[in-house]
């Protein structure tokens, strides 16, 4: 299926056959096509990463910018015009490794975008080191011994610091997928969407089958408000559950919070400076 | 004492002598004199020994100086750090249990003003800042109702018996300032009522505003946190988006998405939080988004002297960020250049798409001047965003190397940044003809950009044999010093650009037979820079870097010793 | 009470009277004291701030190093002479905002450290502005509107990331500050210890009162190994629960994972570079 | 063809034409064939297109060339990127279905090498790799036992089964190799198989052990990252603790921790990475911790070219992080120098507490060439820690700017480092002249240095008139052209010591009538730093900023063009 976030010509990717990031490519750009936004209310910001090249190969606007860096650089972006869309995304490495202190206070904002994290567990684009989520034990040309530190757990630090959205998905279950984001993107404030997805090149451990016999939907009853129940799911490892794990309404938005739009809603592009009032501060010295 | 009389004031931090300093400046200026004030803090906030320095001239003046006329001390160990200031004239007010035995038994003038006495009348040591206010306000004999104006204005949300008591406070101070009687004969010149009295962190800011700056982001850092926090004070009237990021990393990103998405955007920041967006400069550089950045020094390396001042850092920003691009860099000397560069700064930084660097260090921002007041409407806020169209190319390859920008949602076109070597259309690519065409497009906007380049400024003789070349905050001392020189042989080429270099370098160098450079630092940064690019060589440096601002008699005196 | 921390002249503080620093101050000296710990072997590792300036008054070893990067320094004394006892010390604007990319993943690596956070709710030396623990609508020259942000909830995070020890003082209770002190320094593996006190200067909100109204003792029966549990507490902001809030015994530390000390216990500082092996190493190329 | 033999191998990333590239250089240098051989690869790890150079030469040899004697077709899409680069002579080898038409119709010479087909043979498309290595031993016709071994000992850990395939097929492209009868002849030298094979990456890991590195962390980034792969590696061996930052910052923290403690430590970067160090290494200068950074150049600004190759950081290392401070960079230009200047940084690091920097680039990275052994007992590694006593104190100030350094439980005293400016005994001081003599005393360390400064090489003739300047990675290419132009008149200065400039600088500059800069940058930094020292200008500047490395060919043209 095309939509309208596909290119004329179809791009030449740079990821490996059976890498899971074409799954997630091909869901979002339909996800957003299901959504009717229009490609030119939407900006992609991406870091740098295999994942990050995402950006490159959805027809829309895009700030495919610095490793680690895409949330600060989508939080300038809709604070100037609350009118876009933003999608910030990247890598496990780009978003809590490198990123790892702007994931935190992004969340504490509750800025209004979708945080999207491919996570398979390692650094794919410098081929194969450890990434914040990769499991103890875990054997890379820099981690010989494997790794030793605790995975990062950015379902539950999410939670902690009151992240209003945050689920988890697989690439392997596109549908399940496609559903995630969308009611992401429709979620107002800050939505947290990690990914799993089988990196084939470098992630021989937790690849596609791992990550299938690994994880698990919840079920219907789940309750995704409580935030102790979501919590108690964010640390299960024996299995990882799958969908909306916490979700707790709607809260002011960082926008929203923002003087500068209290009585003009008017993006910062449209308007005008005053010079008279400047002259008036001035002498009024 | 005759019209040029520095007053310095020496207390503890946390006793409000900046508030002393804010208010007498005013009511001098308001008064009709030329005034001018600087401070120098310790990196504390209680306790310790900081010092304000009040200059009251029949003449324009903005340089600190050494010489004490008058010291007002506020507590005990307040003067053993200034002590080499004092001369046999230097009158020394205060309470007799603050003036060490040494002193008082010294060469010097001392007038004994229990001040916490006169405070404790009127309610409690906390009035002791207004007396202060009041006895100089006395001493210079300021039209009494004018202060007590100022003294309504300023508590007037505190209610009115705090604002009764500090009334009384000040009268009780200014009747004792007339009392001793020193005096003080400073020509007023009714001009200068007209002028509009600010700091350096003001003219930033204020300049800021004009520029068209509707978005600040910043981490906290000495001394370059006055700007965010001024603007704060002007976000609703003026709409600026203000955040404190998490750190210099994020504001540095921060603002490259504003300015992605159609705001004006800058930051502030000090040495250490500069080092740390270098990254981030870079990323503007091939991404060439706008960017404005203001860069406050303080001594370092690393944490330094934090309350201090230096012109340590030109060479950081000069070379911030890994790979070769071009960049602006303004250092502004006077305030009234101050607000006008950093206006420029947003239209230069929206028309090149390159990093604006506006450079200044503790003593210019936290001095206070006054200067002429300014026609804004002079002032054009340019806009250089284009529509897109269908077809747009975000980095179209022109004759100036400048593409035009467009801004998602403006246009038909989808605006696509990307900071990978690129093509036209902002997407990766690996061609090695591409890559050299893309870093020459790059290069060619510093080019294109000298024709708009600011000239050096000349101070002092036409004719010069010796030309002293000085940039940012020396401007002032450096200046003074050449008028108080006034020999016809000098001059005073004053640099309020300092990348690139401007177009009248070489020949306003060459023109001289002796190069003197004058510089905050250890290493004369700019020295190397103009030789680097000029091949030419300063016969004399007169350097400083113990935190400390130059006085205008050790410029006076060094290059009347250079003679 | 002088103990073995303090210098024969007592060094002039910076701090303002009445600050719960000094506290802080006298209880740490007091706490190593008693714990017989010799000066020699310990190190503050301290960032940049009011908080981290205790560095330069406690009789010992120290690094008193930039704003937010006590814990990378830390890590580096540590992994390089295990024999020492290292604190990493700090103020909130430090280590949860500069550093929190640090706070994340030293905690992960489960360095064997004591992680002190003087927690004031503020930007104290840089005068006033929010800091990330800063409760909303709190008030500043920068945050004129007040803070709109969710405040940062250090223990809740450190517990999501698996941290071992967590806990939680007041400087106005110098007993229990005390005894909390003593706990950590003896944990093996990572542990914070999140201190409130009043900044008499620039937080006039949260002041002592404040603190005092705001806060309880986690009482005798509260099972503090068990961590969902412990979430809870992390998360009751009516009153702040004061104790060890979660500590799950001793894990491997990160020192202990080091291939480098597997076999040789001797600290690096004492080991002698073979060059003979070098040579062969290169000719075996 | 004889005695200078180029080889190119051509096909997409995760082919494996490195393993290939490995193998067959060190069975041609076991044989006794002088070789150098370079890659250039995409940013991506499947697909695109990848190249890699081998070079077979009767003489000593460090430098890419253009021109291809035999290319070696592994995919479709794998010509036109070096179409340029064929010549009439280029033997093509492939199978038919990768050699696009307009080849196969060129003028070229082309065998049709069905290298699938072979490898099937043998069980699947995964033998591809081992057939070539054997079609290209055949070419050459390596010493039949020496091929096998070398794929026993590659293969020792992947069973009977595998390894006897990969002799299958190494033998199966020998005889292909063989029977195309390419009629080879390039003299060998007994010596050669004595000397070690290596790359860059191995020349600074090999280095830093030898110098007592015993801790490094870092964060990965192309082409720095194989640096802290290869300590891991032998860390078991060597104790060295490895450890991967969360960010560069910490990194850069991390190993100012160590040696606080008494390791030596390392950190390992590119531009980017080290754009975000800066601040820390501005604390290492003023706290007075030892540090050694590697820094690998790759294109930028920003992300750039990530896996591509320039020398466009040597500003950001000049200039990096705030206030004043020496530093020392070192950039070697072969691999000798490359473990030697290494194993020199650690000990000049501790010796004088400043950052030491080891600036490569990618193409320096990811050569190999071969080297005469090292007699490692030729070194030593220095350690100036000192015990403390009782009164020891941290910045004492001495003659030389040096002050003794203790780490913890190594004496009596306390180990007390600060980043504020401090007095001798670490304590935070704001007094202007113990400021004024602590930067003194830092800057100082840089003259104590120059006895220990490393001067520059000249190469080639000792009477030139025209001497070409270069530095770093450049060295081989440079040296090989001026061996090939053999002109009495032409020598080259190879700066393997960038900073501070070497102390025969000046002489050897002024020597010459005219002067060459050759730099794989757009801006010529290493030029300018030279001017802004020594004043002295460049008559001629042959700068190349595409990603690629200059070939042979280009600079002995470019250089004819100039005479
Ligand atoms: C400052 C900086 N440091 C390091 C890098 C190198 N780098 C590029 S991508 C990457 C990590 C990739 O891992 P991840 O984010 O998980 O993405 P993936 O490739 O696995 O999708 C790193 C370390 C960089 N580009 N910039
Ligand atoms: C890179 C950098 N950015 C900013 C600063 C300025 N700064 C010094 S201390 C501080 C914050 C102080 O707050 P906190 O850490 O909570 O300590 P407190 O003073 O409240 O104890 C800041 C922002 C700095 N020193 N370095
Ligand atoms: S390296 Fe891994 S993550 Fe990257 S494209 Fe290949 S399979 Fe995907
Ligand atoms: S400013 Fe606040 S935290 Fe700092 S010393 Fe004063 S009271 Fe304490
Ligand atoms: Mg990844
Ligand atoms: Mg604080």
């Amino acid at each position: 299926m095309t939509t309208i976030f596909d290119f004329d010509q179809i791009p030449e990717t740079s990821w490996c056959p059976g890498c899971g990031n074409f799954a997630i490519l091909k869901v979002l750009k339909e996800a957003l096509g299901e959504l009717n936004i229009d490609p030119k209310n939407l900006v992609i910001s991406a870091g740098i990463g295999q994942a990050a090249k995402i950006s490159q190969y959805i027809n829309a606007n895009c700030f495919n910018g610095l490793h680690g860096r895409a949330l600060p650089v989508a939080t300038g972006i809709k604070a100037s015009n609350p009118d876009l869309i933003v999608v910030a995304e990247g890598g496990d490495g780009d978003m809590y490794g490198e990123g790892g202190n702007h994931f935190i206070h992004a969340i504490r904002r509750n800025i209004d975008i979708v945080n999207i994290v491919h996570n398979n567990m390692v650094y794919g684009l410098t081929l194969g080191q450890a990434s914040p989520t990769s499991r103890k034990e875990f054997k890379t040309p820099l981690q010989l011994e494997g790794v030793s530190s605790e995975p990062f757990n950015p379902i539950a630090v999410a939670i902690s610091l009151g992240a209003s959205f945050v689920a988890r998905a697989f690439s392997g279950d596109m549908k399940q997928m496609k559903e995630i984001l969308k009611e992401a993107v429709k979620h107002k404030g800050y939505a947290l969407v990690d990914i799993f997805h089988p990196c084939v090149s470098f992630n021989k451990i937790n690849n596609f089958k791992w990550f299938k016999d690994n994880t698990y939907y919840l079920n219907e009853n789940y309750d995704n408000t409580d935030k102790m129940e979501a919590l108690k799911k964010a640390f299960e490892t024996d299995k990882f559950p799958l969908g909306v794990i916490y979700t707790n309404g709607e809260n002011k938005t960082f926008e929203e919070n923002l003087i500068t739009y209290k009585n003009d809603k008017r993006p910062l592009y449209k308007r005008e400076v005053n010079l008279e009032k400047i002259e008036k501060l001035l002498a009024s010295n | 004492m005759k019209n040029d009389i520095s007053i310095v004031l020496s207390g503890e931090a946390g006793q409000g002598i900046r508030t002393v300093e804010l208010l007498m400046i005013k009511a001098l200026k308001n008064s009709g004199y030329n005034v001018f004030s600087t401070a120098e803090l310790m990196s504390r906030v209680r306790g310790g020994n900081n010092t304000t320095e009040i200059r009251v001239s029949n003449e324009r003046i903005e340089a600190y100086v050494d010489k004490i006329d008058i010291l007002i001390v506020l507590s005990k160990n307040a003067i053993f750090r200034i002590e080499n200031r004092l001369t046999r004239d230097t009158i020394i007010i205060g309470q007799n249990n603050f003036i060490e035995e040494k002193y008082i038994n010294g060469h010097y003038k001392i007038k004994d003003v229990a001040i916490s006495s006169l405070a404790k009348e009127v309610g409690g040591l906390i009035y002791s800042n207004v007396i202060t206010y009041g006895l100089l306000s006395g001493i210079f004999d300021i039209n009494l109702n004018l202060i007590k104006e100022s003294i309504t204005r300023h508590f007037s949300t505190k209610g009115k018996e705090i604002t009764d008591n500090n009334i009384n406070a000040v009268i009780k101070g200014f009747k004792k300032g007339k009392e001793l009687k020193l005096g003080i004969q400073v020509e007023k010149d009714e001009i200068i009522k007209n002028q509009v009295l600010l700091s350096g962190t003001e003219s930033i800011g204020i300049g800021a505003l004009a520029g068209g700056c509707n978005f600040i982001t910043a981490y906290p850092m000495s001394p370059s946190t006055g700007v965010i926090q001024f603007l704060a004070r002007h976000s609703e009237e003026f709409g600026v988006v203000i955040e404190q990021a998490e750190d210099e990393i994020s504001a540095i990103n921060m603002i490259q998405g504003a300015w992605y998405a159609g705001a004006r955007a800058m930051t502030t920041t000090s040495g250490g939080g500069f080092a740390l967006m270098e990254e981030g400069i870079s990323n503007a550089a091939i991404t060439e988004v706008p960017i404005v950045i203001h860069l406050a020094q303080r001594p370092g390396p690393s944490t330094g002297l934090p309350t201090r001042t230096e012109q340590g850092d030109l060479n950081l920003a000069l070379y911030a960020g890994h790979g070769e691009f071009p960049r602006i860099i303004f250092a502004p000397g006077n305030f009234t250049d101050g607000i006008y560069l950093t206006q420029k700064a947003f239209n230069l930084a929206d028309k090149f798409q390159v990093p604006v660097i506006i450079l200044t260090d503790q003593f210019y921002i936290d001095s206070f001047q006054s200067i002429k007041s300014i026609d804004f409407t002079d002032f054009k806020v340019e806009n250089f965003v284009t529509r897109t169209d269908k077809d747009y190319k975000r980095y179209k390859n022109t004759d100036d190397g400048i593409s035009p920008r467009g801004i998602p949602m403006q246009g038909d076109g989808f605006v696509r940044f990307d900071s990978h070597e690129h093509d036209e259309d902002g997407f990766i690519t690996e061609d090695p003809d591409i890559r050299t065409k893309m870093v020459d497009k790059r290069l060619k906007k510093l080019e294109s950009y000298s024709k708009e380049s600011i000239d050096a400024e000349i101070i002092g003789s036409k004719n010069y044999k010796t030309l002293i070349v000085g940039w940012g905050s020396t401007y002032g001392v450096i200046k003074e010093a050449i008028e108080k020189l006034n020999d016809n042989d000098l001059a005073f080429a004053y640099f309020k650009q300092v990348y690139p270099l401007p177009n009248n370098t070489k020949e306003i160098l060459s023109k001289a037979k002796e190069l003197i450079i004058i510089e905050n630092n250890a290493t004369s940064q700019f020295g190397q820079l103009i030789k680097r690019y000029t091949g030419m060589e300063f016969t004399n440096r007169i350097l400083k870097y113990n935190g400390m601002p130059f006085s205008l008699e050790e410029i006076i005196e060094k290059l009347k010793g250079m003679q």
